[in-house]
């Protein structure tokens, strides 16, 4: 199971989802209306680094995170 | 690591703290940048989201400079207009690295750091989405 | 007005009293530097002399910017190791005026700023000079 | 009378002269031969304003300062 979350302002509570790629990964978040809107401009970090391609395989107990624009400061 | 406080964070008491660290460590300039909520837009204030984990993933390559220390404090959750929601202090020998790295550092830090802003306006939370910025590789889960 | 001090300048009160007077101002970064005497040259501190007439002639140009808010301080006489000699601060709406500003103006400061500086080496007051720079029109009295 | 200040490292007393020009100013300093040696690098300021030319008439209450390199911070 891989943990996913969703920061800032997309405000959607953390799932636990048995994928083995990030291709499934998409394939299922692109189901939700809402959350489709969000991955538009979101990057992803796997196990908090941001990864470049879709081509990652993930395993048991990865956490995954969906990170919208940011502005801090 | 980052230091964190939930609210304004406490600005003179960080710098007293930071400048009595390593005002006798040869370092000749302490530049700090003290980044104070505005009364903008009619907010009462801002509010924030820190990703914890990355942000501290972020920062180790800032931690380590061989030539200069560098700290940190950002804010977490609601601060009033007049509070600082940003602080950090860039320490060098020599005034000139430290104009750059202070300089090279906050543009990483506003690019990069996993931080998401909200305007506070009548008691509500907005996404200052007009301000935010996308990440590097955003949109890798776009549908094509 | 250039703030003046007697040895080191108080420089948690003094940034404390500036960030107080301006944060409400509608000034986003308020960005200070630090001027801390190192431990070079076998130095225990550095001394220095004022002309205060022209110093404060020379900030008058900085002190009524349409666009920033700065505050200066710096010390007279003797200032020890690990002691700020040299304090100043940038107030502006937004980061990028600021680092802008701070920059020329600390360079503006170092190169024409009427200020002489000493190292204090076993209790003797010896001029800094191969730090010294001339002021624009220098040697116009020197003889042909 | 004009008054002339000496600055910092220099370590002269100020001096009141009767002298009408800078002209006449430098031919009195010159003959001092440890001030000899800080002219050559000294800027010279009339009432706070540093001068660019020994064309400057003095008058009566002139204050004169000699500027050797400075070095703050």
């Amino acid at each position: 199971m891989v943990r996913v979350e969703f920061l800032g302002p997309i405000g959607k509570e953390p799932m636990e989802i048995d994928v083995k790629t990030l291709k499934e990964l998409k394939e299922i978040l692109n189901k939700d209306e809402n959350l489709k809107e969000w991955l538009k401009n979101s990057a992803v970090a796997v196990n908090e680094k941001i990864v470049s391609s879709l081509d990652v395989k993930l395993k048991d107990g990865d956490r995954v995170a969906i990170l919208p624009p940011v502005c801090g400061g | 690591m980052v230091e964190v406080f939930k609210g304004g964070i406490p600005v003179i008491d960080t710098l007293q703290r930071w400048y009595e660290e390593f005002k006798l460590e040869g370092y000749g300039a302490m530049i700090p940048f003290i980044g104070i909520v505005r009364p903008d837009n009619k907010i009462d204030g801002l509010s924030f989201d820190l990703y914890l984990p990355m942000l501290n993933e972020w920062f180790k390559k800032w931690e380590n400079l061989p030539d200069a220390k560098i700290m940190m404090a950002h804010s977490f959750g609601d601060v009033m207009v007049g509070e600082t929601s940003f602080l950090c202090a860039v320490f060098t020998k020599h005034r000139r690295e430290g104009f750059k790295y202070l300089e090279e550092f906050v543009e990483d830090f506003k690019a990069n750091a996993p931080i998401w802003k909200y305007d506070l306006i009548n008691g509500k939370r907005i996404f200052a989405k007009d301000r935010a910025k996308e990440l590097k590789n955003a949109g890798i889960l776009k549908e094509e």
